[in-house]
C-alpha cells in the first residue's frame, strides 16, 4: 500500500520504538515493577516502630 | 457541506460529548458525597 | 485496515480534528482529576490517614486492654463500652469475629483512632455513611477521626476474614 | 501451500492447522469454564438477593471463590489464549512457533484449573479464601499449586506468542509495522507478562508457607504484590476486549481506526502505565505514603485513562465512518440508527463499548480516587464496578467475536440464528443492571463477600441497613437472571453450533 514517494522515505524514530515489542516488553514490566510494586513494598517494609 | 465532512465522525464527537458530561457530573457529586463523612485525617 | 498491516510510515499522519479536539479535553481532564487529590489534602477533612507504626498482635492487644481497663464505663451484650477523654488516643480491635470494645464518643471531638488486627485481614466499614479502612495484623493504623454526627453507629467487617466473617459487627455510639 | 495450511476461503487468511486445533480447545475450554462460573454466578446471586438468600455461608463462600477464579480466571484466559494465537498465526499468515509448547501450556492451565476447583469443591472449610487469597487466610497445599500451575501455563502461552510474533518478523509474513489488532494483542501480552510474573512473586511464597517450609509472611506486602498480578490482570483483559473491539468493528461494519497513530499511542500508553493503577486497591491501608497513592493510582497523571478515552473516540468512530461511507450521512446519528443491529456480534460490540465505558471504566475512575475510595473501598460497589468491566464489557466483546469464530475456525453454521440475535442483549442489559444494583446498593455501604447482610449470622450487635440499599440489591438479583439466560443462550449457541452447525 506504501506510495512511491514514501517508500524511501525513513522511518521515524518513534515508529521504529514502537515495532520493537522487547523495548515496550522491559519498559513496562519495569514500571510496574519500580514504580508500583518496588516502592510499595518498599514503604510497607520501612513503616516505623512506635 | 462538503464531500469530505460527511465522512468525518461527528457523531461520534456527539457521543463522547454526552459521556463525558456523565463523568464530570458524576464525579462531581463523589466529592459532595465525600464531604458528608466524618473529618478524617 | 485494522487486519493487515499500515501503510509503511504511519506515524507522520495527520491526527484529524475531531481527535485533537478530544484529546485536549481528556487531557485537561486528566490533570484536574490529578490535582483534586493532593488539593484536597490542602482544603478537604476527608483524607485517608499515612500514620501507621509496626505492632504486633499481643503488643497492639495489651496497648488495648489499658485503654479499655482505664476508661470503662459499662458492657453492652457483653462487650465493655469504653469513654474516652475527648483528643486521646483511642483503640478499637478486630479478631475473629467480632470487633471491640463499644466506643463512646462526643461529637464534634478529635480522636486519634487506633485499628489493628489481632489475626487476619478485617475491613473496617462504618454504616450509615460508609467509611472503609483495611484493618492489616502488625500495623497499628492511626486515623485522626472527628465525629460530625451523634447517634448510634455499627462496624461492618467488609474483608473476607473466615468463615465466621458475617458475624463481624461492632458498635460506636456518638453523643 | 504446505500440508500444515490450509486458506480461508473467506478472510483469506492463511491459516496454521496446528494453531487452529489449539484455538479451538482453548476456546471450547473457556467455553465450559463460563458455563460452570455461569451456574455459580447464578448460585451466588441469588444468595446475596436477600428476598431468597439461597445459600448457607460455607456455601456461598465456596461458590464466590470458585465463581471468581472461573470467570475472572478460566473463562477470561483460555479465551485470551485463543485470541493471540489467532492474531499471532492466523491474522499473520503465519505458523504457530511451537505448537508443543501450546499443548504444555494448555495442560498446565487445564490442570490448575481442575485442581483449584477440586480442592475447593472438597474441603472449602478450608479452601474457601476467595480469589484474593489474603495471607494470613491459608489454604492446603494444593490450591496454591493449581493457581500457579494456571498462572505458569498462561505464563507459556503468552511467550509462545511473543515467539510466534519473533518468527513472523523474521519469516517475513508480513512487512512493516503489525496490522493494529496483533499490535492490540501484543499490548494485552506485553500486560501478561508482568502480571504472571507478579502472580508467581504472590502466590509461590504462599504455597512454600503453606507447607510449612516458611514462616508467614507480612499481609500487607502480599495484598500490594498480589493486585500487580489481580488487578494487572484485568488489564489485561481490558486490552484484549479493545483488541477485539477494532477486530469486531472491521468484521461487522468494515470500519478501521481513522489513525493508526492515534490508536496505537492509545495501546502504548496502556503497555506503561495502566499496571501501576493496581494500588487502587490499597487506597485506604496502612503503610503507604500519599505520594506512592495518588501517582501509582492515577496511572501516571491519568495517562491511561487518557487511552481509553481515545479508544472511546476510535473504535465507535472507526464504526460511523464506514457506515457513512455506505451511504448513511443525514444528520449525526443515521448511521447509528441504520446499523447491522441483527447482527450479534454488532449489538454485542456496541454494548460492550457502552458498559465499559458508562458503567465500568466511569466508575473505576471515581472508586480509583485517593480519597473517593474510603466511601466504596470493599462495599459491593466494587463488585458492580467490575462486573461493569470484565463481566459486562470484557465478556460481551469475547462473545460478539464468537459469532465469527464459530463460521471461520470451527466452520460451521451458527445455530438459532434468530435466538442469537437477542443473546447480547439479555446479557448486556441483565449484566448492566447487576452492575448497576450493585454500585448504588454499595454506596449505603452494604459489603461485598458478605454472606449474610440482614441477620449477621445472630451477631449481637446486628442492625439493618437501609432498605434502600436492599432495593437496588432486588435489582441486582432481577438482572443476574436476565444475564444468566444470556450466557446460557451463548452457550447453547456456541454448542449447539458446535455439534449440529452445517459444516462449511
Amino acid at each position: 500500500m506504501a506510495k512511491g514517494k514514501e517508500a524511501q522515505e525513513e522511518i521515524p524514530a518513534m515508529q521504529r520504538y514502537f515495532d520493537n515489542m522487547w523495548l515496550l516488553l522491559i519498559v513496562s514490566t519495569l514500571i510496574l515493577a519500580i514504580s508500583y510494586v518496588g516502592w510499595g513494598v518498599w514503604e510497607a517494609l520501612n513503616v516505623p516502630a512506635k | 457541506m462538503s464531500e469530505e465532512e460527511k465522512f468525518e465522525p461527528r457523531g461520534t464527537l456527539a457521543l463522547v460529548f454526552i459521556f463525558f458530561t456523565l463523568f464530570v457530573l458524576l464525579y462531581i457529586l463523589n466529592w459532595i458525597w465525600l464531604s458528608g463523612v466524618w473529618e478524617l485525617s | 485496515m485494522s487486519v493487515v498491516p499500515p501503510e509503511r510510515v504511519w506515524w507522520t499522519e495527520k491526527i484529524p480534528k475531531e481527535e485533537k479536539t478530544w484529546i485536549t479535553i481528556a487531557i485537561i481532564w486528566g490533570i484536574v482529576m490529578f490535582i483534586m487529590m493532593p488539593l484536597w489534602h490542602v482544603v478537604g477533612k476527608q483524607n485517608p490517614s499515612t500514620e501507621s507504626y509496626t505492632t504486633t498482635p499481643a503488643e497492639f492487644m495489651k496497648e488495648a486492654d489499658a485503654f479499655i481497663a482505664k476508661y470503662k464505663v459499662g458492657a453492652e451484650k457483653g462487650v465493655a463500652v469504653v469513654e474516652p477523654p475527648v483528643g486521646s488516643d483511642i483503640y478499637m480491635v478486630a479478631q475473629q469475629w467480632n470487633w471491640y470494645p463499644v466506643l463512646k464518643l462526643k461529637k464534634g471531638a478529635t480522636y486519634r483512632l487506633h485499628l489493628s488486627s489481632l489475626d487476619m485481614l478485617h475491613g473496617f466499614s462504618l454504616y450509615p455513611m460508609s467509611t472503609n479502612f483495611m484493618v492489616v495484623p502488625n500495623y497499628d493504623y492511626v486515623i485522626t477521626i472527628t465525629p460530625t454526627e451523634t447517634g448510634d453507629y455499627h462496624v461492618v467487617c467488609n474483608e473476607f476474614c473466615g468463615l465466621g466473617h458475617q458475624m463481624m459487627v461492632g458498635k460506636i455510639i456518638v453523643e | 501451500m504446505d500440508k500444515d495450511f490450509r486458506k480461508c476461503p473467506i478472510t483469506g487468511f492463511k491459516i496454521h492447522l496446528p494453531a487452529e486445533t489449539l484455538i479451538k480447545i482453548n476456546g471450547v475450554t473457556a467455553i465450559v469454564a463460563l458455563l460452570i462460573g455461569g451456574i455459580m454466578a447464578l448460585l451466588v446471586a441469588l444468595t446475596r438477593w436477600e428476598t431468597i438468600h439461597l445459600l448457607a455461608p460455607l456455601d456461598y463462600y465456596m461458590f464466590l471463590t470458585l465463581h471468581g477464579w472461573n470467570m475472572l480466571g478460566f473463562w477470561i484466559i483460555f479465551f485470551e489464549v485463543a485470541i493471540l494465537y489467532f492474531a499471532g498465526a492466523v491474522m499473520l499468515n503465519n505458523r504457530l512457533a511451537a505448537p508443543k509448547f501450546g499443548w504444555l501450556a494448555y495442560v498446565l492451565m487445564l490442570a490448575g484449573a481442575l485442581i483449584t476447583n477440586i480442592t475447593v469443591l472438597t474441603n472449602p472449610a478450608k479452601n474457601a479464601i476467595m480469589f484474593t487469597s489474603y495471607v494470613p487466610l491459608q489454604a492446603a497445599p494444593l490450591y496454591y499449586l493449581g493457581v500457579i500451575l494456571f498462572a505458569v501455563g498462561a505464563l507459556v502461552a503468552v511467550l509462545l506468542f511473543l515467539a510466534t510474533l519473533y518468527i513472523a518478523k523474521k519469516e517475513k509474513t508480513y512487512e512493516g509495522s503489525l496490522p493494529l489488532v496483533v499490535f492490540g494483542a501484543l499490548a494485552a501480552a506485553i500486560i501478561a507478562v508482568g502480571t504472571l510474573l507478579f502472580g508467581a512473586v504472590a502466590l509461590a511464597p504462599t504455597l512454600l508457607w503453606s507447607l510449612g517450609l516458611t514462616p508467614t509472611w507480612d499481609a500487607l506486602s502480599y495484598r500490594i504484590i498480589f493486585w500487580a498480578f489481580g488487578h494487572a490482570s484485568q488489564q489485561i483483559n481490558v486490552t484484549a476486549m479493545i483488541a477485539i473491539w477494532y477486530l469486531l468493528a472491521y468484521l461487522t461494519v468494515g470500519g478501521t481506526t481513522i489513525n493508526e497513530k492515534f490508536s496505537r499511542i492509545a495501546f502504548v500508553l496502556y503497555i506503561l502505565f495502566i499496571n501501576i493503577a493496581s494500588a487502587h486497591h490499597i487506597l485506604v491501608d496502612p503503610g503507604v505514603t500519599t505520594a506512592w497513592k495518588i501517582w501509582n493510582t492515577s496511572y501516571a497523571m491519568y495517562a491511561a485513562v487518557l487511552a481509553s478515552l481515545m479508544h472511546a473516540f476510535a473504535v465507535p468512530g472507526a464504526i460511523e465512518v464506514a457506515l457513512r461511507k455506505k451511504g448513511y450521512t443525514r444528520g449525526l446519528f443515521e448511521w447509528l440508527w441504520k446499523a447491522p443491529w441483527s447482527n450479534p456480534a454488532f449489538s454485542a460490540l456496541i454494548l460492550s463499548i457502552l458498559t465499559f465505558g458508562l458503567l465500568g471504566g466511569i466508575t473505576g475512575v471515581l472508586a480509583g480516587t485517593e480519597q473517593l475510595n474510603i466511601r466504596v473501598h470493599n462495599t459491593i460497589s466494587i463488585t458492580g464496578h467490575f462486573h461493569g468491566t470484565v463481566a459486562a464489557g470484557t465478556t460481551l466483546a469475547f462473545m460478539g467475536i464468537t459469532y465469527y469464530v464459530l463460521p471461520l475456525i470451527f466452520r460451521r453454521e451458527v445455530v438459532a440464528k434468530t435466538l442469537a440475535v437477542y443473546q447480547p442483549w439479555f446479557f448486556g442489559i441483565g449484566i448492566s443492571m447487576v452492575s448497576l444494583g450493585m454500585m448504588a446498593a454499595g454506596l449505603y455501604g452494604i459489603p461485598r463477600r458478605h454472606a449474610d447482610v440482614t441477620g449477621f449470622g445472630g451477631a449481637p450487635f446486628a442492625f439493618d441497613f437501609d432498605p434502600t440499599g436492599f432495593l437496588f440489591i432486588s435489582i441486582m438479583g432481577i438482572g443476574a437472571l436476565l444475564a444468566a439466560i444470556g450466557g446460557a443462550l451463548y452457550c447453547l449457541i456456541a454448542v449447539g453450533t458446535l455439534l449440529k452447525g452445517k459444516k462449511l
